[in-house]
């Protein structure tokens, strides 16, 4: 063509944050997986595994020994051959520079090159390794050329990975900019996209506008108020599609008043769960059941679900002798509008119990270091939205209610045994006997509801905004708010 | 008057490691951890505990604040905690987006808002001087990230006149090579004489230029009507008009000249208002300027880069106001 | 030259002029008539806020804008009612041009950012449209004429590099910039030091015989205004309360009040002061406005306004033989009694 | 004659002036009084006149220590005040010297009432309060002729002359022994100035006060004065009795002073003697005898060699050289 | 002469002043259009509970099923995303956006005010200190100042009022110690010093007295200003904190639906430039009456 097709994708925050693949573990996502590739890639909502970098993969008995046969004729961006060795560097310095998402390694004990095509893994205790190889951060495959002696990455160096598309140009906090890499193995279909721009846009309506004259050619997190205007308009299309997203408000289970197992069974039959979803997120989700978010496995609908029922809530809360004048802090991410209407739902709800609930907006960092500091001072309800490192229910359950000694991300601060068991013995047995780790997770989470250590508020869809000359879009949950550009094509 | 400078600089000078000192204690001492935030999310303690010494957290307070400043002296503003790359260079690229609308809007002060406050105070209780003074102090009650929000409403989405945000269409940026000779992208179009891409640009910083320029002028035209009517009164003016000189001489080159030390000084404080200003519209605007650049480190809670911004403000802040009192100094009134 | 055209030089009828205050229209000048002639000198005298200054201020058009405001009256000056002209007409035919005013305050009345040489350059090049090295040479030149020394160098200073004295010698010069033919002089010595001011004085006077000027001298100093005017006025809350020929309003004073003034004053320098006593009576709000502290005052004064009033005086002193018979007025029902 | 109230030896006071060229090493001094000499007797009146910029209020703010001497000491009852600490300044000196400033608006604080004004004294020094400060100040009110109902008024509400006298009750609160008079009445009319000058002898001689003088009309400083003393660039150039020094000056500047000011009796213009030239920096003084720049009469010694004051007559003296011991 | 009058006496001056400023400042029609609707916006603030509708919409509750509705003669001002009235919240929040520039206005006084009187009092090396203190703080740009103390205090209206508040008194301190220093000059603080009146007596009951009308002017012109500065703040999310109705915080939320609910976002905008507008009107009206020179009777 004579000149580029070219694509936008408006996003609400900054592109990227750090340029090195081994490092982002933040919004990078987008760029990244359109840049480089993984050995697989997982597909949540098939459930199957997709070979990318590596065509095939066998476990040994013990799972304790992966090895990975790779593909053949794959090139980097730079024009150099991709090998087994370009595998154990990769990991192997991700695992070293120990930041960003890189203990999804943590199981690896050493990586062998057995010939130029095949990587072997021996790990140290059993773990999905096949997942954790197609986690969407922190398992990229780089060339080694990127990366300067004091192992530190050389800034916007295009041609270090494998992907479909290259660096074209970045300014930074602000846009990246990608071009087509013409000697992708994968190839190219017609009308593909030659261009790619990656645009921080945080106002919703400055997206939605773009996207409705076609500035943007793609774009999220709209509010569900201009997705019902939206859907309406022949100009673009909107696609609602499961996340692996959730919405909770942990307990704080060690102070308090919240020590009251009770009292927090109360809260949780206060909380105005149909409200919420018909009011903050228009519909586009629904009331979870337990911690593990519908469309990943582990989720059930045999589990319970506490009801919004203020007269059991009533009741409970006598059970609780919570006195009249009980007053709770919850914290909230601020900037995020869907945790703030909650709240202030929420905060209704709980006033028509005589219960005063004082919200409090705060930077997700100020909210995270007071769940982290002063256990006196700690608030009663932390709510954040939680979504998976890897796409296994090992994720959601272990980093969130895990026992810890110092608390991390098990912000209600839960401790329970027999929970960690489950959990942990479910983990072993995903790579071996599928369903019996399902039934695990499934049972570690009644352990959870019964202990109302927090309120499982909702699971979100996410809705996709794309302009209509756009086609072939489809969406991997496993992938956060990641489009692979690549299998999109420009029809006019 | 040397001597003057000299005594105003040194003075700058304290008062900036004084900025420094505050930007220190608040970016350093004041949050709880910021090695969590520099080992990055879902960090695990022994990632952090790497952080705290990478960051030089372990050492006493005296030696951190004396390699603080050791590092401003060198210009090093120390690393975002978010993206983990020098302030100062993020700075550098932000900067000229953001010093394009502040100027322009500068210039819009200087040029309307003087004019506008030198002929309300000559029409003092004047249609003309109402007018002018609803205007003005309209400018400056006008809460800068409202109007941001009407303007493209109605300019954009009803009218359809102006674009949206950013500072060029996507088209031009991707499908023309854009000028890059001082980072000032309408500089660069004009010394290149890339009229398109200059065309565009002007197109597109219409409204947030409007947005940001309305305080300034506001500012500006109240401060010159106020600092004009105290001098229309002073004998000085009656005797000149005594001497048979034109309205238009006392006015616009008797009066006016005593009043450039007030205006000038509210000059550099509107150009520091507009600074903090941009804060609050370019994320509407989509303009990738500091404003942008600080709204994310706001919500991202990342303390060096909103305190870099902080004392990078404060330090043009202080030359704009050695800028400003030498200018002042001018006047022989003040020469000592 | 017939009588009445001598008069019509300048004139001053039934003026009153006033002051816009919280309470209402305050009146600060109630001047019934004043003439001064071609060439002549007139000194109007009276204490701080008699309304000296807005007399002054009246005459050029220049009163304060937005408070004050003339009530009544004109001010004829070569025919033509001042009052009547538009404000343009008054700074391109006659501010500057015509009339010129020496200002009370040395220190004011210089525009501190401007060098003396643009002050006195702009004046030149509006006024007689001279330009470049002409007109610093014509600035250079005045500068001369009023005595200063080192002008070429002066013309670069600022005003507050200089003295008072210099300072009001440059307001003089400006004021004199381009050869008006009525100059006021408010007070032109008041924050001068005597041996400064005996030197402008003999300044104004040698120019003023130079340039065949009318000048409206005004001070608070009675024996200055007898030294350098013909005629005298006495200005008591804005109303001229006595009028004459100086010697004789000196030599013979008719009010209570002017007598009160001259009596104060030590006739040589040996003399000690003599002081009557004031007495504080109740303002009389439609009558004399002296009452309150006249000695002599009866009750008509307290209900009634004087008028000025005519008293022929023979020449006091033989010195000055041109004109034997003169005229003296004063606005007192007792005027000539002694107090 | 017994101790005088006040005698002062060669008070000097300097003011740093900044200079503004670049790195400036040589700091420059404004010397507004420069070696004086002086004694004043319990109970005189003394006149201080001289041209504007002389160093008079300059004196007179050192004697009270207002501020601070350069050199040279003051001492009053025998006491020397320059060196004494601020609580005895407080509790000896300040209550026994009182200052009447020139401009009464000025110096009364325009937010406080006229009982506050007159009692401040009182109340810092005398610790009254309440009553007994009312008392006291009505006291005073009355005793320069101001009707008792001024206390609650606010000094704006009184004319001039008026608020002179509330200046000079407050001077006169603390019965002080010396009061300083810095142009009483230049700022008042005629008519006040002769109250004001009338006053102040009574009260003089009611209360036995001393007072020091100054003031540009010479006519008041001859009708209050019983010494005169004449002041040139920072120093003493004539001193003496008011009827020696009005009827003979003896300095050619004395004289020059005299000669221009106008009186009644002059004709013309011609009568008025001006001394010609400008007044010298007082940074860079003239060497030799201050005056010989504008001197009339003088002679090559004079810009050589700084004349010594002589007596020309018992308690007249001058520093001129042209007068001979 | 009893107590009473003589404190009638005492006040007279004070009162026939505010008698001629208002006078004064009721002829001017912008400037009386400022003071009724001043007078206005004390009411409603008062009155607030009364007035409204929906008090219970200003507080915690919602009312999901209204949400997003246009203006109505049910709801004046439409209603937000969960569905309360805004014209409820918009009246409570007059309340807020006045009593919290009065705090910060009030707060930054307290501060700056002996400070400035201290400064300009004493002069010397606390002058140079106080004064060199107040550069620094003066050297951010206020909003940036009130920004960043914010930030690290944690968001709520009491911090920004607290941040406001820290980041204004250096204004007050530098007029303050601008007219001290003038004030020093004059005769009746020479006066005092010759009395022998102790410093601190002089600085507080001679000096700062008579500084305070031009603090008066500022502080009035300084609450729109500061009414403006808590907006931004609560718009970029470090002030009031929901659902308190700050008129800044009803903005920044109506970001979201600004497409869809006009309403939304323009209610709260005019409210705020309404007010801010008077407050500076009234401000600039008073500074020019104040002025002698400017007066025009
Ligand atoms: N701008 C003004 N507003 C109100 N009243 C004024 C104004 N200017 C002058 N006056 C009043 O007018 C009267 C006369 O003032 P004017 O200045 O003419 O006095 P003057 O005779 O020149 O006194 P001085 O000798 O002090 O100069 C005074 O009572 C004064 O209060
Ligand atoms: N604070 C000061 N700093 C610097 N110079 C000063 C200061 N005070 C006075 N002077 C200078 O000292 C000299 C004497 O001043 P002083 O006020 O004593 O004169 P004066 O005789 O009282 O004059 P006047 O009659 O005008 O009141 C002048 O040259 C003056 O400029
Ligand atoms: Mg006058
Ligand atoms: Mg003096």
């Amino acid at each position: 063509a004579d000149t580029p097709t070219f694509a936008v994708y408006a996003l609400n925050s900054e592109p990227l944050t750090n340029w090195d693949p081994a490092i982002e573990f933040s919004n990078g996502i987008h760029v990244h997986n359109n840049m480089y590739e993984q050995l697989l890639r997982y597909d949540s909502i098939e459930e199957k595994i997709i070979p990318m970098l590596a065509e095939s993969y066998t476990v040994s008995e013990d799972g304790l020994t992966w090895t990975f046969n790779l593909r053949a004729g794959v090139k980097f961006q730079n024009g150099d051959d991709f090998t087994a060795e370009d595998v154990k560097f990769s990991v192997e310095r991700t695992m070293q520079l120990a930041a960003g998402a890189s203990y999804i390694w943590s199981a690896v004990e050493s990586i062998n090159v057995v010939d130029p095509l095949t990587v072997e893994f021996k790990l140290a205790y059993k773990n999905p390794l096949d997942l954790v190889a197609a986690t969407g951060y922190a398992a990229f495959i780089y060339s080694s050329k990127c990366v300067n002696e004091d192992n530190t990455w050389i800034d916007e160096t295009p041609g270090c990975g494998t992907g479909p598309y290259m660096l074209r140009s970045a300014k930074w906090g602000d846009e990246v900019i990608l071009q087509k890499f013409d000697g992708y193995w994968g190839g190219w279909q017609e009308n593909s996209i030659d261009i790619v721009v990656f645009k921080k846009v945080s106002e919703t309506a400055t997206r939605r506008q773009m996207i409705e004259t076609g500035e943007a050619a793609i774009t999220v997190e709209l509010p569900y108020t201009d997705v019902e205007v939206l859907k309406n308009n022949p100009e673009v299309v909107v696609s609602v599609n499961p996340s692996l997203q959730n919405l909770i408000g942990m307990f704080n289970t060690q102070k308090a008043p919240l020590d009251n197992v009770k009292l927090r069974q109360a809260l949780a039959y206060a909380f105005p769960y149909q409200a919420v979803i018909d009011t903050v997120i228009g519909g586009y989700g629904q009331q979870s059941y337990g911690m593990v978010p519908a469309g990943l496995w582990g989720w059930s609908d045999q589990l319970p679900r506490y009801e919004y029922d203020l007269e059991k809530a009533k009741a409970l809360l006598e059970e609780a002798g919570a006195g009249s004048d009980l007053s709770l802090v919850l914290t909230y991410t601020a900037g995020n509008e869907a945790e703030k209407s909650t709240a202030e739902l929420y905060k209704s709800e709980l006033a028509k119990l005589g219960v005063n609930l004082d919200i409090r907006g705060m930077p997700w960092d100020s909210q995270w270091e007071m769940a982290l500091g002063d256990p006196s001072q700690r608030q009663d309800i932390l709510m954040m939205y939680w979504w998976p490192d890897l796409p296994s229910p090992y994720s959601f359950l272990y980093s969130t209610f895990h026992s810890e000694d110092e608390p991390l991300f098990n912000l209600a601060y839960y401790k329970n045994p027999e929970f960690d068991q489950l959990i942990d013995g479910g983990n072993e047995m995903t790579s071996s006997d599928i369903e019996a780790a399902k039934q695990m997770f499934i049972d570690a989470q009644k352990m959870l509801l019964d202990d109302a250590a927090s309120i499982f508020m909702y699971d979100r869809q996410d809705i996709w905004v794309t302009y209509k000359t756009i086609q072939g879009f489809k969406f991997n949950p496993a992938y956060p708010t990641v489009v692979f550009f690549h299998e999109l094509t420009v029809q006019n | 008057m040397t001597k003057f400078i000299l005594r105003r600089v040194l003075l700058g000078i304290i008062v900036l490691l004084g900025v420094a000192f505050i930007t220190f204690f608040v970016a350093r001492v004041v949050p709880s951890n910021p090695a969590a935030k520099w080992a990055g999310p879902r960090a695990n303690p022994e990632q952090i505990a790497k952080a705290t010494i990478e960051l030089g957290l372990d050492k006493p307070l005296v030696v951190q604040f004396g390699k603080y400043l050791m590092d401003l002296f060198r210009g090093n503003l120390g690393n975002s905690l978010r993206t983990r790359r020098p302030i100062t260079q993020e700075l550098l690229e932000s900067l000229p987006a953001t010093v394009e609308l502040v100027l322009l809007s500068t210039i819009a002060a200087v040029f309307i808002g003087i004019p506008l406050g030198v002929i309300s105070a000559k029409r003092k209780d004047k249609l003309i001087d109402h007018l002018s003074r609803l205007f003005s102090i309209g400018a400056v009650s006008l809460p800068t990230f409202w109007i941001g929000l009407i303007l493209q409403l109605v300019f954009f989405r009803i009218l359809d006149i102006f674009p949206m945000g950013g500072q060029l269409s996507t088209e031009i940026k991707i499908l023309m090579d854009i000028p890059k000779v001082t980072g000032f992208l309408i500089f660069d179009c004009l010394i290149t004489g890339n009229f398109t891409i200059l065309w565009d640009a002007l197109w597109h910083i219409v409204l947030p230029g409007i947005t940001i320029a309305l305080y300034p002028i506001g500012l500006v035209a109240r401060m010159t009507r106020s600092a004009m009517l105290e001098i229309l009164n002073e004998d000085y003016i009656t005797a000149a008009r005594s001497y048979g000189l034109k309205e238009r001489t006392v006015l616009w080159s008797y009066a006016l000249k005593n009043s450039i030390g007030p205006t000038s000084t509210v000059v550099a404080l509107s150009i520091g208002y507009t600074l903090v200003n941009t804060f609050l519209t370019e994320s509407i605007f989509t303009w990738p300027g500091i404003g942008s650049y600080i709204s994310s480190a706001v919500i991202g809670n990342d303390y060096p880069a909103i305190m870099g911004v902080t004392i990078f403000s404060a330090f043009s802040y202080v030359l704009l106001n050695l800028a400003a009192d030498i200018i002042i100094a001018l006047d022989p009134r003040v020469r000592t | 030259m017939t009588d009445q055209k001598k008069q019509s030089y300048f004139e001053i009828k039934d003026l009153s002029v006033g002051f816009r205050t919280f309470e209402g229209i305050k009146p600060v000048l109630n001047i019934e008539g004043l003439t001064i002639n071609r060439g002549e000198t007139y000194g109007l005298v009276g204490e701080s806020g008699a309304g000296k200054t807005v007399l002054a201020l009246t005459i050029l058009g220049l009163l304060p804008k937005p408070a004050g405001m003339i009530l009544n009256g004109s001010i004829l000056f070569d025919g033509v009612d001042l009052l009547k002209q538009t404000d343009k007409q008054m700074a391109e035919i006659y501010r500057g041009k015509r009339l010129a005013m020496i200002f009370q305050d040395p220190m004011s009345t210089l525009n501190p950012v401007f060098t003396v040489g643009q002050q006195i350059q702009r004046v030149i090049t509006r006024q007689e449209g001279l330009k470049g090295k002409i007109c610093l040479k014509r600035s250079l030149e005045l500068l001369d004429l009023v005595k200063l020394p080192d002008t070429s160098n002066l013309i670069d200073k600022y005003p507050h590099e200089l003295s008072g004295g210099q300072r009001q010698r440059i307001i003089i010069a400006i004021a004199l910039s381009c050869g008006a033919e009525f100059l006021i002089a408010d007070e032109p010595t008041r924050n001068l030091d005597v041996t400064i001011q005996a030197g402008i004085l003999k300044l104004i006077d040698e120019l003023q015989r130079d340039f065949k000027m009318s000048v409206l001298f005004i001070g608070n100093n009675v024996s200055l205004v007898n030294i350098f005017c013909k005629n005298a006025g006495i200005l008591y809350r804005g109303k001229l309360v006595e009028e004459g020929l100086s010697n004789c309003v000196v030599q013979n004073p008719l009010h209570p009040y002017t007598q009160t003034l001259i009596s104060a004053i030590p006739r040589s320098k040996s003399e000690k002061l003599k002081f009557s006593k004031t007495v504080i009576k109740p303002e009389a709000e439609n009558g004399c406005p002296y009452y309150s502290r006249c000695t002599i005052g009866k009750e008509d004064c307290f209900a009634h306004v004087p008028m000025l009033r005519e008293f022929p005086t023979g020449s006091p002193t033989e010195s000055l033989n041109t004109e034997t018979i003169s005229v003296q007025k004063a606005a007192c029902f007792y005027a000539g009694e002694t107090i | 004659m017994n101790q005088p109230l006040v005698k002062v030896e060669a008070l000097k006071k300097y003011f740093p002036v900044r200079s503004n060229r670049l790195f400036e090493t040589k700091k420059q001094w404004v010397k507004a009084v420069d070696g004086i000499d002086l004694m004043i007797q319990s109970g005189e009146t003394i006149g201080l006149v001289g041209e504007s910029g002389c160093g008079k209020t300059t004196l007179v703010n050192v004697l009270l220590r207002l501020e601070d001497s350069t050199e040279g000491s003051i001492f009053f009852d025998g006491l020397d005040i320059t060196r004494v600490s601020q609580k005895m300044l407080r509790d000896k000196v300040r209550k026994n010297i009182q200052i009447v400033f020139q401009d009464p608006f000025w110096s009364l604080n325009p937010r406080m009432l006229v009982r506050n004004v007159i009692g401040e004294p009182l109340s810092v020094h005398q610790k009254l309060s309440g009553l007994t400060l009312s008392e006291k100040v009505e006291n005073l009110l009355d005793m320069v002729g101001l009707p008792k109902d001024s206390l609650y008024k606010y000094p704006h509400e009184f004319s001039g002359g008026q608020r002179q006298r509330i200046a000079i009750a407050r001077a006169l609160a603390l019965e002080p022994k010396l009061v300083v008079l810095d142009e009483p009445t230049s700022s008042i009319d005629i008519l006040s100035q002769a109250q004001i000058l009338d006053l102040l002898q009574q009260l003089k001689e009611k209360l036995g006060l001393t007072y020091i003088l100054i003031s540009h009309d010479l006519s008041v400083v001859h009708y209050l004065s019983d010494r005169i003393i004449v002041m040139y660039l920072g120093k003493i150039v004539e001193q003496g009795p008011a009827e020696a020094i009005f009827s003979e000056p003896v300095h050619p500047y004395t004289q020059a002073l005299f000669n221009a000011i106008p009186s009644l009796s002059m004709r013309n213009l011609s009568e008025l003697r001006t001394i010609e030239g400008n007044v010298p920096s007082a940074i860079n003084p003239p060497t030799g005898c201050r005056f010989h720049t504008r001197c009339p009469r003088a002679m090559p010694v004079c810009s050589e060699i700084e004349p010594k004051a002589v007596f020309v007559d018992q308690d007249h003296q001058a520093a001129c050289h042209l007068l001979k011991p | 002469m009893t107590q009473s009058t003589s404190f009638l006496r005492a006040v007279q001056p004070a009162v026939r002043e505010l008698k001629v400023t208002f006078f004064l400042l009721n002829r001017n029609l912008l400037q009386r259009i400022s003071m009724v609707i001043i007078l206005l916006l004390i009411l409603i603030a008062i009155f607030a509970p009364v007035i409204a509708p929906y008090p219970g919409h200003a507080i915690s509750d919602t009312n999901p099923k209204d949400k997003l509705l246009p203006p109505s003669s049910q709801y004046f001002f439409g209603t937000d995303e969960l569905g309360r009235d805004l014209f409820s919240r918009i009246l409570f929040g007059t309340r807020i956006s006045l009593r919290t520039a009065l705090l910060a206005v009030g707060l930054a006084l307290l501060i700056g005010a002996p400070l400035g009187a201290i400064a300009g009092g004493l002069g010397g090396i606390a002058d140079e200190i106080i004064m060199r203190l107040t550069d620094i703080f003066l050297s951010f740009p206020p909003l940036l100042l009130a920004i960043a103390i914010s930030s690290f205090l944690g968001p709520s209206l009491e911090n920004a009022i607290l941040a406001i508040a820290i980041s204004w008194w250096p204004w007050y301190t530098r007029i303050i110690r601008g007219q001290a220093v003038s004030i020093r000059e004059r005769q009746f603080v020479r006066a005092a010093r010759a009395i022998g009146t102790p410093l601190p007596k002089i600085i507080f009951s001679h000096i700062l007295p008579n500084t305070l009308a031009p603090v008066i002017v500022q502080a009035s012109m300084d609450i729109g200003g500061v009414i403006l500065t808590i907006a931004s703040l609560s718009f970029l999310g470090l002030g009031a904190q929901p659902p308190i109705p700050e008129w800044g915080l009803l903005i920044s939320s109506s970001r979201t639906y600004f497409l869809n609910a006009w309403w939304y976002s323009t209610f709260p905008g005019i409210a705020i430039f309404i007010t801010v507008m008077v407050f500076n009107l009234i401000g600039d009206g008073i500074r020019e009456v104040l002025d002698p020179r400017t007066r025009k009777f």
